[in-house]
């Protein structure tokens, strides 16, 4: 009973946090929204069982995540009114809508199976932490090892991207202008020096 | 006597070949003399053969394989026999003396050396036509000549007249040899040769309805080369060549080509009388028709021509009704006389400078007298005066018809006769006799050389006494041709016979002196009979021509065009650039999907998603249906 | 009145298709992204769901790559903005129309 | 309590983690090597990264041997897979990025090639996609994937002009929402069999008889939406022809060989099952999805006037050209995809790299695109060996025997006969003659126009002689194709056929 | 040497052209005719070691390609291809000797020899899959020369042609992936070889379809009604030298392609499809005639005229006996060098007066008399003359098809009419009458490289005309196998008897080769 009044409430909080987040024009609003749906969403991590995840959803989306936005809404200037062209909004919608009741009309059937054997059994007496931890090391240590070479990857990308190298574009620079600016940049990098 | 038939057959082509090398220079006289030359040597060997073959002799050689492939071979076979001595006879004589007639007939032209390379060439290939022993031979000799007479019919090819003549006389032959061609199909798909003698003795044992249309075709292939209706036209056309071309192709050899097919073709033609009996009615009938056309011509190689074509009919009607050897007779007779009628209108065109209107000349007997006399013999051996040749031959075509019992065509036949007379004789009257017209224009006739006139005699002593060749030329033909003998069984209806249609005949002359050797205008059309309708008519050749132009040429064209730029153009190939169009308008149209708005593609992304969902409801739905 | 997995299902793909609009209907490019994490999160909540119904930990573990899958594409995806941002200072997509076609 | 789990080092078979370590670690030497010292020449880089791709190359020929003897190698925890489509693609990967990194040497400066990083990010891609391409289950993929695109995306934004952001950000953004939809699948799939892992699902679904259809057909729509998007297909594929002309040739010739083929080998595993399970709606789909994207990419490629833009269509066309095969999905189509890919990457890599030794830095006035036609016009009279080599290649993609491609097509079309499916067979000859026209377009230009003069200097301006080797190799072998059909498709064969494709 | 003489015919070309890139622009002709007469010794060379009385392939190479499909390199020739890979480097020698194109000769005749290769290859080729590669190949140097030397519109003629003649073949190469498929399914064997596929009887009514999908690559190749239409553009913007090539040997492609492929592998669908197909080449005939009549332009009546006589040959071709079909084969070699002949002669005024216009024209008779013989002695050719090589083909054709059926061939039959009729009056206007235009009255006449093209040609149309055995004879025998293993598949009752069985009929052959 607690459960489905839990289940049903942060159902409805999610669904309108990010409604608000999709529809609002206003970008403080939306983040704030978005930000409030991670966190519910996290409930029902907790709720399912998945308190390693739920804790994971918290620190990584609602603080990593949504500070890089935070801070990505203040470096573009959105925290105003974001004026935005519609152009058929109906099409949106429509699609969008079809595309709920479609997989909607396909989940209402329960699942019928006899065949599915959980590989990684939840154990009651075992600490959720304490089975991923042991998931994660063993069978599904090489996706986390190349997690963390997609983060690398992110975080190169990142740094590169936002770098002042990316201010001069050598690709339509012509050979002597390069040649010019490489030399004034010697020059001024010597002139720092002394 | 091998040697003899290759000579008979190739000094002609090398006589042509050797013209052909000065064939683009200017006159070089040797050409003249060479061919003529050449040609004699050509008349000797068919002589010496002649010799041969009335011994009782054939000469039959296969000289090279032409084509062979399958159950088909076809050689290069010839065969001198009976038949095609006579024939080769006709043809070496005749052209020798056009030949030699020529040099002088030619002596200013530019042409000089390309007009005896034709010449020689046309030789060649009716030598090729008479002498070959398969149809294919023949076929190729068919062709040749009318690929010579084309050359030799738009020989003035700065003429638009000579060369709309030559190409209608080739065209009109093509659609005749299109039948002859089907003949051949025929022969070889039922007999499995085409050879004369395989076909001969095996045609008797095919059924009646293929024998028929094995006639038929070749005829339809015979139609054309001798003009008969309704492939008649390009004749009197032809006569745009120079005349010693009309005289040797146009009345001596190459029209008479059809009825040597017939001829040569007699076992089967005995085979199917109903196919005979037509090919007589039409011989009557455009002996007819060519002779009332005749009869108002104001052309003077035209009347000609239109007598030749008068004649042919008679040679039609004896092939036709069996007589073959009768056919051959005339055949020969007649190109011995016409040839000469024909050379003697050359030297009257060379005296006017060309003029071809018997009206503008009148009283030419007085400075051309060889040619008048010529001409005048000619005349009475065509209207068939005893003892001309024309005589015997003509009047045993008329004997035929009464024998066998075809008195229409008789009836037809003699009444031609007479029209053959007058007409023929109002030609002479107009030329020879009355006022000398031609002063009204200027014209200071002149008689042709001397050794033109003599080039001519043989023809004249042929054409006088060619008929006493008869029983000679009986015994040699019947070794090969049906020996009936066309005798009126009542001698008092035979005599009856023989003297009114002489009479009549030369009532008939008489009636054509009596109104033109007076003659003293020229005609301009406004005379109360030329506006009579059956002058019209006749004078318009019954308007075939312009049937012809307006029903096959000029609808033949329109088509054409249409074919072009309507079918051709609008559809067939519209169509196919439509598609290409389509293709690509529907890229231009449709590429504007890719706006470049990412906001765009996303939404297509999802467009793409719900439908994929959508396809896949359906199936879900489907399949539960199809489980319960 | 038991929450089944079918609830989850059903939330989840509400949130997905909430997503899916947003992500149709957002011009401006860092609002764009927020829709995109929408979706990301909402199938996080049925991967989680599953996993406690048939009690297999594999949903979770799918979840929780998912979750650094987000935050990499949140650092590329701003590092690109940034740039894109810096040389024309906008961030509306329907500035982006230099290609088409 | 939860038992401590003892795993023998050797069931890990870490060997099969060798190829990817390999490239992560030519990239962390890159990294190095820059931390130690800044500012060294492109060059260094390039040859660090070959030679690394050419250890991970060495790996995998090492792995191919040891498949033939021995089957399928399956690691750590049945996370790797590394079966005979693993190792055929990752060689293509490989080879293939060995062909295209040369690009970079360039006689005229490019900014994204002064940035070490540009190399170390293209072999964390490479690595990406390999591991994509050796494992069946959704989660290394998707990691796999994941890494690869973020690397690329980043590839692309390097280039640093405003196209290229565009194309990038583009990218990016529709990857995003791809991302989403193969989540959501996964996810669908996940719900079904309880299971990650491809194999397992395939046999949970046939020991369930299928009887969970509707999710099945689901999650396959959002999985096929997701890889529709990877592979370009339509109406997935509307990155493709922006991104191509944003990012520079030699990238965009990149893109349309090697992230495709592990998208394919992906597409494979995962579609192919249900083909042969005989799932309609599948069948359908993938036959329609196949002549829809032939023949629509086909037909705005007609319409296109940049030859890159052109480009980027016909690849799009190729690969719906090439999804037949997962349609028809036997052995023979599978190995035709192989084999067609093999040819076409070398064909597109000479096609693309002709445009990159072609590239200005500076447009003309008037000019909206890097490569219109207009420039190539008359290129027979000012630089006939470029336009002749030029030619072959858009032959080639035309599929003019004998050259590379037309033995691909040859292939795949007997595929689909073979198979009875002879109307898609007919639909890709077609579609062969329709794409000929846009080929074409270019010779004609190139033969057939006279020159334009403003565009003389542009003529190789990038030529280098690692270029133009690059060039004469990709037109050697697309010429002497015929010669390498034969044991390429021996050995492509058995490895697919080993691999129970 | 001899036992690889085809592949030294085929790459001998290639090889020489590759290597004319380093020849300097102004020896560039000397070294293409050089070439190209080395090349023609070669293949008449092949001639002479070819042994007429063998009817099956003779110099037969093979060489596994991929071995994996089937594909061999396989070659060989026969009676039927032997005179057109003659024919193909004689006319490449004619093209390049009297070649009169002054733009950029090094690439045209370098373009040339690749063509001289690909020809080659396509009459040698045994394997379909190096038939159609070579198939296809020649359609590139063709595209070139129509695209850079041709007319004002030859962008469009050469797109127009190359796409064309290349849906159609690819429509052709299903339907021989069909057949290895086939063959496969019966042996458990991959195999492109044509030999190997003679073996197999297919059912009716995939033979049916397999015919058609030749068909499309065939007819549009041929090019047959209603696919003709690219055929007058690519004819009309091609330089002298582009038409020459496509009328006499690229258009023989796809008819000998129906000789060797339709015919034998589908016996029973020739005979299904003969009446249709005949009645298509009846209106190719007769149509093309008709619109040959209408042209203004002296180049488009040859064009068309080709389409025309194209339609006899298939006539022959679908006549399904010994005679039809020999004659097909004959009027092949007989239209390529008529044909041939008479776009160099267009060639030669177009170089001229830079037109072909025939109002242009007029009275060239009295201007250029040898120009006017020869060009009348090939106009005589094409209408069909006999003692002309074109007669033996049309007449052996013509002959062939009666037997089949009597109203359709009284009704081809008409080509011999229309044909006269477009040829003479195109004659007429172009040499007769007196010589309006100003511009025609100080011609030159022929000059010698212009007839260094002409006189061999003239020589070929003649002598072949009056002795054809040496040609017709190989072909004979050669076509008496195809028939014969068309009557041998035939499985309907009614294929048995329209295809002749000549088993018993041996003997009958060599006593008439004793003539």
């Amino acid at each position: 009973m607690f459960e489905a009044i839990a289940f049903y409430l942060f159902a409805a909080l999610t669904i309108v946090m990010f409604t608000i987040t999709v529809m609002t024009s206003q970008a403080l609003y939306a983040i704030t929204a978005m930000a409030a749906g991670m966190i519910f969403i996290s409930a029902f991590f907790f709720i399912l069982g998945a308190d390693f995840l739920g804790a994971i959803q918290i620190i990584v989306y609602t603080g990593a995540v949504m500070a890089l936005y935070a801070f990505g809404m203040m470096f573009f200037d959105t925290t105003r009114n974001v004026i935005e062209k519609r152009t058929n909004p109906k099409i949106v919608f429509v699609l969008g809508i079809l595309a709920a009741v479609m997989v909607v009309a396909i989940f209402v059937a329960p699942i019928v199976s006899n065949n599915i054997h959980a590989l990684y059994p939840v154990e009651a007496n075992v600490g959720n932490s304490q089975a991923v931890g042991m998931v994660l090391f063993s069978k599904y240590l090489v996706p986390f090892e190349v997690a963390a070479v997609m983060l690398l990857v992110a975080m190169i990308a990142g740094i590169v991207l936002a770098g002042k190298k990316m201010d001069k574009s050598l690709t339509l620079m012509a050979d002597d202008q390069i040649a010019l600016n490489h030399t004034s940049q010697e020059s001024n990098h010597k002139g720092g020096g002394h | 006597m091998e040697l003899y038939l290759y000579i008979a057959l190739f000094s002609p082509l090398v006589g042509s070949l050797f013209a052909a090398i000065f064939g683009a220079s200017p006159k070089t006289s040797i050409t003249g003399y060479v061919t003529s030359a050449l040609l004699f040597t050509s008349f000797v060997s068919s002589a010496i053969l002649l010799n041969y073959v009335m011994g009782g002799h054939t000469v039959h050689v296969e000289m090279m394989t032409w084509m062979a492939t399958g159950d088909l071979y076809i050689p290069f076979g010839f065969v001198v026999d009976q038949v095609s001595v006579v024939m080769m006879m006709v043809v070496t004589i005749v052209s020798t003396v056009v030949h030699v007639y020529s040099i002088g007939y030619m002596d200013h032209d530019k042409g000089f050396n390309r007009f005896f390379s034709w010449l020689s060439a046309f030789v060649f290939s009716m030598m090729v036509l008479v002498m070959s022993d398969n149809f294919a031979g023949l076929f190729i000799g068919w062709e040749g000549v009318g690929l010579c007479s084309w050359g030799l019919i738009g020989f003035w090819y700065q003429k638009d007249s000579a060369t709309w003549a030559a190409n209608e006389a080739f065209i009109m032959n093509r659609i005749a040899d299109l039948g002859m061609l089907i003949g051949i199909f025929l022969i070889y798909w039922n007999i499995g040769s085409i050879q004369y003698d395989v076909v001969f003795a095996e045609v008797g044992k095919l059924p009646i309805d293929v024998i028929t249309w094995i006639g038929i075709f070749l005829f339809i292939g015979a139609m054309g080369k001798s003009a008969q209706f309704p492939l008649h036209t390009w004749l009197a056309d032809a006569m745009e060549g120079p005349t010693p071309v009309s005289a040797l192709i146009h009345a001596a050899t190459m029209v008479t080509a059809g009825v040597y097919l017939v001829v040569r073709s007699n076992p089967i033609y005995d085979l199917i009388p109903n196919v005979g009996l037509f090919i007589a009615s039409l011989g009557a009938f455009v002996a007819l028709f060519a002779a009332s056309m005749a009869l108002v011509n104001r052309d003077m190689k035209r009347i000609i021509a239109y007598s030749t074509l008068s004649q042919l009919g008679y040679m039609f009607v004896a092939a036709g009704l069996g007589a073959y050897w009768v056919a051959l007779f005339h055949l020969m007779a007649h190109a011995f006389f016409k040839a000469l009628l024909f050379l003697g209108a050359g030297n009257v065109m060379h005296a006017m400078h060309d003029e071809l209107d018997p009206f503008k000349m009148g009283g030419l007997r007085k400075v051309m007298k060889g040619t008048f006399i010529m001409m005048t013999l000619a005349s009475v051996a065509l209207a068939g005066i005893y003892p001309f040749a024309g005589f015997f031959s003509k009047d045993l075509i008329l004997e035929v018809g009464f024998v066998e019992h075809h008195y229409v065509i008789y009836t037809v036949l003699l009444l031609t006769a007479g029209l053959t007379a007058f007409y023929s004789f109002r030609l002479v009257a107009l030329i020879f006799h009355g006022e000398d017209r031609y002063k009204l224009f200027g014209i200071h006739p002149h008689e042709a050389y001397k050794f033109m006139l003599v080039a001519m005699s043989p023809l004249l002593v042929l054409a006088i006494i060619a008929g006493s060749f008869k029983m000679t030329y009986y015994q040699l033909v019947t070794n090969l041709l049906p020996s009936t003998q066309y005798h009126v069984h009542s001698e008092a209806t035979y005599w009856i016979m023989t003297i009114g249609t002489q009479l009549f005949v030369m009532l008939a002359i008489a009636f054509a002196y009596k109104k033109y050797a007076n003659w003293n205008s020229v005609p301009d059309g406004s005379s109360a009979m030329e506006n009579r309708f059956c002058y019209k008519l006749l004078w318009n050749q019954y308007y075939i021509p312009k049937f012809y132009e307006e029903v096959f040429s000029k609808p033949y064209l329109e088509l054409s065009k249409i074919a072009w730029k309507q079918i051709d153009l609008k559809i067939v190939d519209a169509m196919v650039d439509t598609i290409a169009n389509v293709i690509y308008k529907t890229g231009e149209n449709t590429r504007d999907i890719q706006d470049g708005n990412l906001s765009t593609m996303l939404r297509w992304m999802v467009f793409g998603l719900v439908v994929l969902l959508a396809l896949a409801v359906a199936f879900t739905v489907g399949y539960n249906a199809v489980g319960a | 009145m038991e929450v089944t997995l079918t609830h989850y299902l059903v939330l989840s793909t509400v949130l997905f298709a909430i997503g899916l609009i947003g992500v149709m209907r957002r011009k401006n490019l860092l609002m764009l992204f927020f829709a995109t994490e929408i979706l990301l999160n909402a199938t996080n909540i049925a991967f989680a769901a599953i996993s406690h119904y048939i009690g297999d930990l594999s949903g979770q573990m799918f979840a929780f790559f998912i979750i650094a899958i987000a935050a990499s594409e949140v650092a590329v995806g701003l590092g690109l903005l940034i740039v894109w941002y810096k040389r024309t200072g906008k961030i509306d997509l329907d500035q982006m129309n230099s290609m088409r076609g | 309590m939860l038992e401590p789990i003892n795993v023998s080092l050797a069931s890990l078979n870490i060997a099969t983690l060798a190829p990817m370590l390999i490239a992560v670690l030519g990239a962390l030497v890159i990294l190095t090597i820059d931390l130690a010292k800044g500012g060294l020449h492109k060059s260094l880089y390039v040859m660090i990264s070959l030679l690394f791709l050419l250890l991970d190359l060495g790996s995998l020929i090492g792995f191919a041997d040891v498949f033939l003897k021995n089957g399928t190698v399956i690691g750590f925890f049945n996370v790797m897979l590394m079966d005979g489509i693993a190792i055929l693609a990752q060689i293509i990967i490989v080879v293939g990025s060995m062909l295209f990194i040369p690009l970079a040497l360039t006689s005229k400066r490019f900014h994204e090639y002064d940035y070490p990083e540009y190399f170390a990010l293209f072999l964390f891609m490479i690595a990406g996609f390999q591991f994509m391409v050796a494992s069946d289950n959704l989660i290394l993929i998707f990691v796999g994937l994941e890494t690869a695109s973020l690397a690329l995306y980043t590839l692309i934004a390097l280039h640093n002009r405003h196209k290229s952001f565009e194309a990038a950000v583009k990218y990016f953004t529709l990857g995003a929402l791809a991302a989403g939809l193969y989540a959501f699948g996964s996810m669908i799939l996940y719900a079904i069999s309880g299971s990650v892992e491809i194999n397992q699902i395939a046999t949970v679904l046939a020991e369930d008889h299928y009887s969970n259809i509707g999710y099945v057909l689901l999650g396959m729509a959002f999985m096929l939406s997701a890889f529709g998007f990877k592979l370009s297909i339509v109406p997935f594929h509307m990155w493709a022809p922006d991104v191509y002309e944003g990012s520079s040739a030699a990238l965009a010739g990149y893109m349309s060989i090697v992230p495709k083929i592990a998208g394919f080998v992906v597409a494979m595993r995962l579609f192919e099952f249900l083909v042969h399970s005989g799932v309609v709606w599948l069948q359908v789909i993938l036959y329609i999805v196949v002549v829809v994207t032939m023949t629509a990419s086909n037909i705005w490629a007609l319409v296109q006037t940049d030859v890159k833009r052109m480009l980027a269509y016909s690849s799009i066309s190729h690969a719906g050209f090439v999804m037949a095969a997962i349609l028809i999905g036997t052995t023979q189509a599978n190995s035709g995809l192989f084999l067609y890919w093999a040819l076409f990457s070398f064909t597109n890599l000479g096609s693309f790299a002709m445009l990159w030794v072609n590239r200005q830095k500076n447009l003309l006035p008037g000019q909206s695109s890097d490569h219109p036609y207009e420039k190539f016009s008359g290129m027979i009279k000012t630089m006939p060996m470029g336009a002749v080599m030029m030619a072959l290649f858009m032959l080639s993609l035309a599929g003019i025997p004998p050259f590379a491609l037309f033995w691909g097509k040859l292939y795949m079309i007997g595929a689909a006969v073979s198979s009875g499916y002879t109307v898609l067979a007919l639909i890709m000859a077609l579609n062969s003659a329709i794409a000929a026209y846009f080929y074409l377009k270019l010779i004609v230009f190139m033969f057939m126009k006279e020159p334009i003069p403003a565009y003389q200097n542009s003529y190789f301006m990038n030529a280098s002689l690692s270029l133009k080797t690059t060039i004469g190799l990709a037109a050697v072998v697309t010429i002497f194709a015929i010669f390498a059909v034969n044991p390429l498709l021996e050995v492509i064969t058995l490895f697919v056929y080993n691999s129970g494709y | 040497m001899i036992d690889h003489i085809l592949t030294l015919l085929i790459f001998f070309p290639a090889l020489a052209a590759m290597l004319g890139f380093v020849v300097a622009k102004d020896s560039m002709r000397a070294y293409g005719i050089a070439v190209a007469a080395i090349e023609f010794a070669l293949s008449l060379w092949l001639w002479y070691a070819y042994d007429p009385m063998v009817s099956g392939m003779q110099f037969m190479e093979s060489t596994p390609i991929v071995a994996a499909f089937g594909i061999n390199y396989l070659l060989g020739v026969d009676g039927i291809s032997l005179f057109i890979i003659i024919l193909a480097t004689f006319f490449t020698l004619i093209g390049i000797a009297s070649l009169t194109e002054t733009r950029r000769i090094k690439d045209l005749i370098i373009t040339l020899l690749f063509l001289e290769m690909t020809m080659v290859g396509v009459f040698a080729a045994l394997d379909a899959i190096v038939f159609y590669v070579f198939w296809e190949l020649s359609l590139v140097p063709m595209l070139y020369i129509i695209g850079a030397w041709g007319g004002p519109l030859r962008i469009y003629a050469s797109i127009k042609f190359f796409l064309y003649t290349f849906t159609g073949s690819l429509i052709m190469l299903v339907g021989m992936l069909f057949m290895a498929y086939f063959y496969y399914q019966a042996t458990g064997m991959w195999s492109f070889s044509i030999l190997e596929w003679y073996r197999l009887i297919l059912p009716e009514n995939f033979q049916l379809w397999l015919f058609a999908a030749f068909f499309f690559g065939f007819a549009i190749k041929v090019p047959m009604f209603p696919f003709h239409t690219w055929l007058p553009y690519a004819h009309g913007q091609a330089p002298t030298i582009g038409s020459v090539i496509l009328a006499a040997i690229l258009l023989k492609m796809g008819t000998y392609a129906f000789v060797r492929f339709s015919l034998p592998l589908f016996p029973d669908a020739s005979v299904f499809f003969m009446i249709p197909i005949a009645i298509i080449a009846i209106i190719m005939i007769i149509y093309t005639a008709m619109v040959a009549y209408a042209q203004e332009d002296i180049k488009q009546v040859v064009a068309y005229s080709s389409v025309s006589h194209m339609g006899v040959i298939i006539l022959g071709t679908f006549a399904l006996n010994v005679e039809g079909v020999s004659g097909s084969v004959f009027l092949m070699l007989a239209h390529g060098v008529v044909s041939g002949a008479l776009f160099l002669l267009v060639g030669v005024i177009y170089d001229r007066r830079h037109t072909k216009m025939m109002s242009e024209f007029g009275g060239l008779a009295s201007v250029m008399p040898r120009y006017a013989t020869i060009f009348g002695i090939m106009m005589m050719a094409s209408v069909g003359l006999p003692l002309t090589i074109n007669f033996v083909g049309e007449f052996l054709s013509l002959l062939g098809f009666y037997k089949q059926s009597h109203v359709l061939t009284l009704t081809a039959g008409v080509a011999i009419i229309v044909g006269a009729i477009y040829m003479l009056t195109a004659y007429k206007k172009a040499f007769f009458g007196p010589v309006t235009n100003e511009e025609n009255k100080n011609l030159s006449d022929i000059n010698k490289t212009e007839m260094v093209g002409l006189i061999p040609l003239v020589i070929v149309a003649i002598w072949l005309g009056v002795y054809p055995k040496p040609v017709l004879g190989p072909i004979n025998n050669s076509v008496e196998s195809v028939i014969q293993l068309m009557h041998d598949k035939a499985q309907s009752a009614e294929a048995k008897e329209r295809i002749p069985d000549l088993s018993g009929k041996n003997g009958t052959i060599s006593m008439q080769e004793a003539h």
